[in-house]
């Protein structure tokens, strides 16, 4: 299994289940084509073989192999099924990016603010969460030299991680037909030593955060006419939930639930902010739809998630 | 060897067969209903409270009196099978004008209704009415409702072109004991439309309601 | 209506000639025979949209075509061989053709809604050809909303009307082949005297009438999201573009099943008669279509395992994809067993029969690996996947309808089909089907994706190969065209019984007479009830 | 005749009973007032009762095959652990105060 490097930690547990698989249909599959020929050599209609007579009763067998497929099919089946629910449950140290996809490129952008396009880069036996979103259509985010593959959806936040364990610069796909350019939705991913990997944040910097850059959103959005975020906003006529602490934190809603207010909930509140409003609130803020686009959303996530220690 | 009988043991062989069959006919239309089910259920599990406040918005008014008057129409029809196979077409025939002017009752309704819902601007869209808190969901359910009920009066419709052919055997005298099956179809069509209403009606004007 | 005997004895080609007769006629076998020439259309059509295919990937960059035309043919090739050649195929054309006859009745149960199917497909398919040429579509054959809705050019509401048409042809076939089933089997003639061909097709009828409807409605929905720019997969409207997947392989799946059980059908039909030998653990084999039929339809999770569904959904999709998985590996061992001991002939028929063992286990053992989730997850949306269901439904449904074709050829045209070319044409499907697929197995490991206009350099070699592999398929697949029509003028005439098979179809004359028997037949005997080996040795 | 009419009342009743319901606090239950009604109809009107073995096995075929999709069908969404961000989003434009 040397085609394709395996650059993750998950990698080789993986192709240990594949080459598992491979093992048992290759076993498999020399039963079948030897049978075959043997009886259809042996059995011809013009051989003379003596052939005896012919077994009437057959349920022993029948029970016999089909017992037999099925133990070794449910072996299989756990098997694959532990690996798949670690692929799904992300450490909580995990450094996280943001990734939205959309017709027909990948915006990618850190907590430090650096940015770019149809390019990722990573620090080696780092565990990293990317949190995925599209703009327009379904798209999946695929790296098969981690053997990971997630699609990406429109109106939700999805979720990946991986641990690379070796630098090195890898392909990743849009595997999600997408629209006329789904073949150039491609890039990379680059895996560097945690040394480089620090050289290449401080270089591609912009200067701010995405926390900062979505303060400045902030601003610019008028969010802080209302809201009270950090050491400003707030105090304008119009009284609105003060956005300290909030993120992680239970959220009491007008129609008696309760939501925690996560990535999810900040971006719905941004988009389409009449349908949760906080208990005690007046339902004034108008929709952000149309305005502001996914990117910029991950900045003020971003930003109000910087919050969270405040209160 | 007559030419219906060709590949049948007799006449009865036949009409039993044909009844099996558009059982499994309705086993299959159930199935296409059920997709329209599927999204109800799984939409009312996300947004139960857009669901409730949408359905408040349903005209249980026009909704109950269709109800009733569908199956009242198909009561009437099924009292038209023994009088057909009696070879009472008259009484076949008038039976059979009530349950068409019942279905026509049913579709004019419906279409009023409907002209009052898009009054009201619960087509889902730019001007969709049903806004403010916990009214997420509620675009889905109005999206539900015109699918739902179109394709259901697509279904009554095709069901008034058959009564209305049932009704032309029986006036011309052609419905008897032995030529009786496209009566007993037509009447497990007719009521099987009903049952699907009967499915639709509390999903879309009851759920709301209740509490 | 009285006839002479000479008149009932005339054959069911020979009987009426005229135009009208044909298109208005209510006689299976000849509404067999208009299928046969509908579904060829179409599988010569989707094949040209294949070929371009691969000459497109035999350089990376694209050889002939726009991505956006790429797109438009594996679309178009998807849409065609799906709906109107795979799901169809082998039920419309044999199965319409050998029901009646292997039940010993005169006709199917409701023949003009017989007709009535075929009249619904070729509107379907017109529709689908129209959208098609008049521009495309490029959505691929799922429909995956919001592309297919919101932002996907073309004419999706015309493509999505013409399947919908013919998926009524579906429901229509299915209720008349389990109600003919049902009513209309020839005296003596119990359930467990049936033919496996027939169980297998009954297995696939119950999909046809349970499964297509639930596509229907799907469509439904998708063209008023698509008509009105509202729905209720929209995301925008707090819709989920999940459910579109689930409901779309709700029938997808299943479809699956319908692509392949009658093939299964036909080599359980072709294996005893070529080894002249007793069908090895006949009732496992005819429940096991019913099992694979009724388990079918509670796997179709697994095509969204990394679609963003809940891990415990996965994890219930996956165990039920492998039960379904073992009454397949069941039937295998039960058609190896049937060899056993037996007269092996090695006429083209079994030739096909054989090589759908062999690709069909391939497929089905590669399917293991998709069905295990962590694997499934590098594996999906890559050519892996394109190459394990081209090696059930091409190498095994297709294999297994020429093998179906050759089999009944002789009872349905009166004449020998010439065996030599016969038996060229299928190994060379084989040997070309292989070279042709194999290498997308190891392209999807190393992370191909499907539906790539283009590709990186490292994939070149492979894709030449495969593009070599599909030259060698389209001159296979044209050599049958070929020597088929040629022996409908030229070909030995055919006896009653060509391969000394059991079967009620065989007892009528090749080609039968309008009604199929002139005395309705008595059944006695157990099905493929071939002298054991002790009385056939010394012959 | 008589049949037809008392299965007429039956639905009449049943009906009242269901919109009663519904209004009051027993209201989750009156979708089952309606799958009586459906089982009166099936019934009395198409006869499934009298109808033959075949048929019976058709219908429930139907009933069951309608049971998985739907129960099947939901299993993700009543799983969902992490539910989706458009998922309580109403509908786009809504009018600003």
């Amino acid at each position: 299994m040397s085609l394709l490097p395996q650059a993750s930690r998950m990698a080789p547990r993986i192709d240990w289940l594949i080459i598992g698989l491979l093992i048992i249909s290759v076993a498999v599959l020399l039963l079948v084509f030897g049978l075959m020929l043997l009886y259809i050599v042996r059995y011809r209609h013009n051989s003379n073989i003596d052939r005896g007579k012919i077994a009437e009763k057959t349920w022993r067998l029948e029970i016999g192999w089909t017992a037999a497929t099925l133990l070794c099919f449910l072996g299989l089946f756990v098997w694959g099924a532990r690996l798949y629910a670690q692929l799904y449950r992300p450490p909580g140290n995990a450094l996280i990016v943001y990734v939205v996809g959309k017709q027909w490129m990948w915006k990618v952008e850190y907590p430090g603010g650096q940015r770019e396009i149809n390019s990722l880069h990573v620090p080696v036996n780092r565990p990293v969460e990317l949190l995925m979103t599209s703009e327009d259509v379904i798209h999946d985010f695929s790296v098969p030299a981690f053997r990971i593959k997630h699609d990406v959806l429109p109106g939700r936040y999805e979720m990946v991680w991986f641990t690379a364990d070796r630098p090195g610069t890898y392909r990743l796909y849009c595997t999600q037909l997408c629209g006329v350019d789904h073949s150039a939705m491609t890039g990379w991913v680059t895996v560097m030593a945690p040394a480089d990997y620090a050289r290449w944040l401080a270089a591609s910097r912009t200067g701010q955060t995405l926390a900062q850059q979505g303060q400045v959103l902030f601003m610019r959005f008028g969010c802080s006419g209302c809201h009270h975020a950090g050491l400003s906003g707030g105090g304008g006529t119009v009284r609105a939930p003060s956005l300290n602490g909030v993120f992680g934190s239970p959220v009491p809603l007008s129609d008696g639930s309760v939501v925690v207010a996560d990535e999810r909930y900040i971006r719905d509140s941004i988009l389409q902010p009449k349908t949760q409003i906080v208990a005690s609130y007046e339902p004034v803020m108008p929709s952000f739809k149309g305005q502001i686009d996914e990117a910029d959303i991950v900045k003020l996530v971003a930003f109000i998630k910087s919050l969270a220690g405040d209160r | 060897m007559s030419e219906v009988t060709f590949q049948y043991e007799n006449e009865t062989h036949r009409a039993d067969t044909a009844v099996a069959g558009f059982w499994l006919f309705l086993a299959s239309e159930m199935l296409f209903f059920g997709g329209l089910f599927l999204v109800w259920t799984v939409y009312r599990q996300i947004h139960n409270s857009g669901f409730n406040q949408a359905s408040q918005h349903a005209n249980l008014l026009i909704g109950s009196i269709n109800t009733v008057i569908l199956f009242t129409s198909s009561a009437v029809f099924a009292a038209a099978l023994p009088a057909g196979r009696r070879g009472a077409n008259r009484t076949a025939f008038w039976l059979c004008v009530v349950t068409w002017l019942l279905g026509l009752a049913f579709l004019l309704l419906k279409l009023w209704e409907w002209k009052t819902d898009l009054g009201e601007g619960l087509f889902p869209g730019p001007d969709f009415s049903i806004t403010g808190p916990g009214s997420a969901g509620a675009p889905l359910f109005w999206a539900f409702y015109f699918v739902a009920t179109g394709l259901h009066g697509i279904h009554l419709l095709v069901g008034l072109g058959l009564v209305a052919w049932i009704a032309l055997m029986a006036y011309r005298k052609q419905l008897s004991a032995s030529n009786a099956t496209s009566l007993e179809v037509v009447s497990l069509y007719w009521a099987f439309v009903d049952v699907i209403w009967l499915m639709l009606y509390p999903m879309i004007y009851l759920s709301g309601h209740v509490g | 209506m009285s006839i002479t005997l000479e008149e009932a004895r005339e054959s069911y080609l020979t009987e009426e000639g005229t135009l009208r007769s044909w298109l208005l006629t209510t006689d299976h076998k000849r509404i067999a025979l208009l299928y046969l020439g509908s579904t060829t259309v179409f599988f010569f059509l989707g094949g040209i949209a294949a070929a371009a295919m691969r000459l497109q990937l035999v350089t990376p960059n694209g050889l002939i075509v726009s991505n956006e035309t790429y797109n438009r043919l594996f679309t178009g090739h998807g849409v065609i061989m799906v709906w109107f050649f795979l799901v169809p195929v082998v039920p419309v054309t044999l199965g319409n053709f050998v029901v009646p006859l292997m039940i010993g009745a005169r006709d199917l149960a409701f023949p003009r809604l017989n007709l009535f199917s075929w009249y619904l497909f070729v509107l379907g398919g017109l529709i689908a050809i129209y959208a098609l040429f008049a521009g495309g579509v490029d959505t691929g054959w799922t429909f995956y909303t919001p592309l297919s809705t919101d932002y996907a050019k073309g004419h999706v509401v015309a493509i999505v009307l013409g399947i919908f048409i013919s998926g009524f042809s579906s429901i229509a076939t299915g209720i008349n082949f389990i109600v003919t089933i049902h009513r209309l089997r020839a005296p003596g003639l119990t359930w467990y005297r049936l033919p496996i061909f027939l169980w297998s097709l009954y297995a696939t009828s119950v999909i046809y009438v349970l499964a297509t409807p639930v596509l229907a409605i799907t469509l439904v929905l998708l063209a008023f999201e698509r008509i009105f720019r509202v729905g209720v997969f929209d995301p925008a409207l707090g819709g989920d573009p999940l459910l579109f997947q689930h409901m779309f392989w709700f029938y997808s799946h299943p479809a699956v099943y319908i692509m392949i059980l009658p093939g299964m059908g036909v080599v359980s039909e072709i294996i005893p008669a070529f080894s002249g030998k007793r069908l090895f653990g006949y009732h496992f084999v005819a429940w096991c279509s019913v099992a694979i039929a009724v388990i079918g339809f509670l796997v179709w999770g697994h095509h969204m395992f990394v679609a963003g569904t809940s891990v415990y959904s996965a994890i219930v999709f996956s165990i039920l994809s492998y039960f379904v998985a073992v009454p397949s590996a069941i039937k295998v061992f039960n058609w190896l067993g049937t060899m056993h001991k037996g007269f092996v002939r090695f006429d083209a028929p079994m030739l096909y029969a054989l090589g759908f063992i062999g690709l069909f286990t391939m497929g089905g053992l590669t399917g293991l690996f998709l069905a295990a989730l962590a694997a499934d997850v590098h594996l999906t949306q890559t050519y892996f996947v394109v190459a394990h269901f081209h090696y059930i439904m091409v190498g095994g449904m297709v294999s297994a309808f020429f093998g179906g074709l050759h089999y009944w050829w002789p009872k349905i045209t009166g004449r020998m089909y010439p065996e030599m070319w016969g038996r060229v044409a299928a190994i060379m499907i084989f040997f070309g089907f292989n070279l042709t697929f194999f290498p997308q197995f190891i392209l999807g490991y190393e992370g191909m994706p499907r539906r790539y206009a283009t590709y990186p350099p490292q994939f070149q070699v492979l894709n030449v190969l495969s593009s070599a592999g599909a030259t060698i398929l389209a001159v296979a697949y044209l050599l049958p065209l070929g020597y088929l029509m040629w022996s409908l003028f030229r070909g030995a005439r055919a006896p009653a019984n060509p391969w000394n098979a059991t079967g009620l179809e065989w007892q009528t004359p090749s080609p039968p007479p309008h009604i199929n028997f002139i005395v309705t037949p008595v059944v006695t005997q157990p099905p493929y009830n071939y002298p054991p080996p002790e009385a056939q040795e010394h012959v | 005749m008589m049949r037809i009419a008392l299965a007429w009342i039956v639905l009449l009743l049943l009906f009242l009973a269901e919109l009663l319901m519904a209004r009051g606090r027993i209201g989750p239950y009156a979708p089952l007032v309606g799958l009586a009604m459906i089982a009166v109809v099936v019934t009395c009107f198409m006869r499934l009762q009298k109808g033959s073995p075949l048929m019976h096995v058709f219908a429930l075929a139907g009933l069951f095959w309608l049971c998985l999709l739907v129960g099947l069908g939901s299993v993700d969404f009543l799983t969902r652990t992490d539910h989706a961000v458009g998922q309580e989003l109403a509908q786009p434009g809504q009018a600003q105060p």
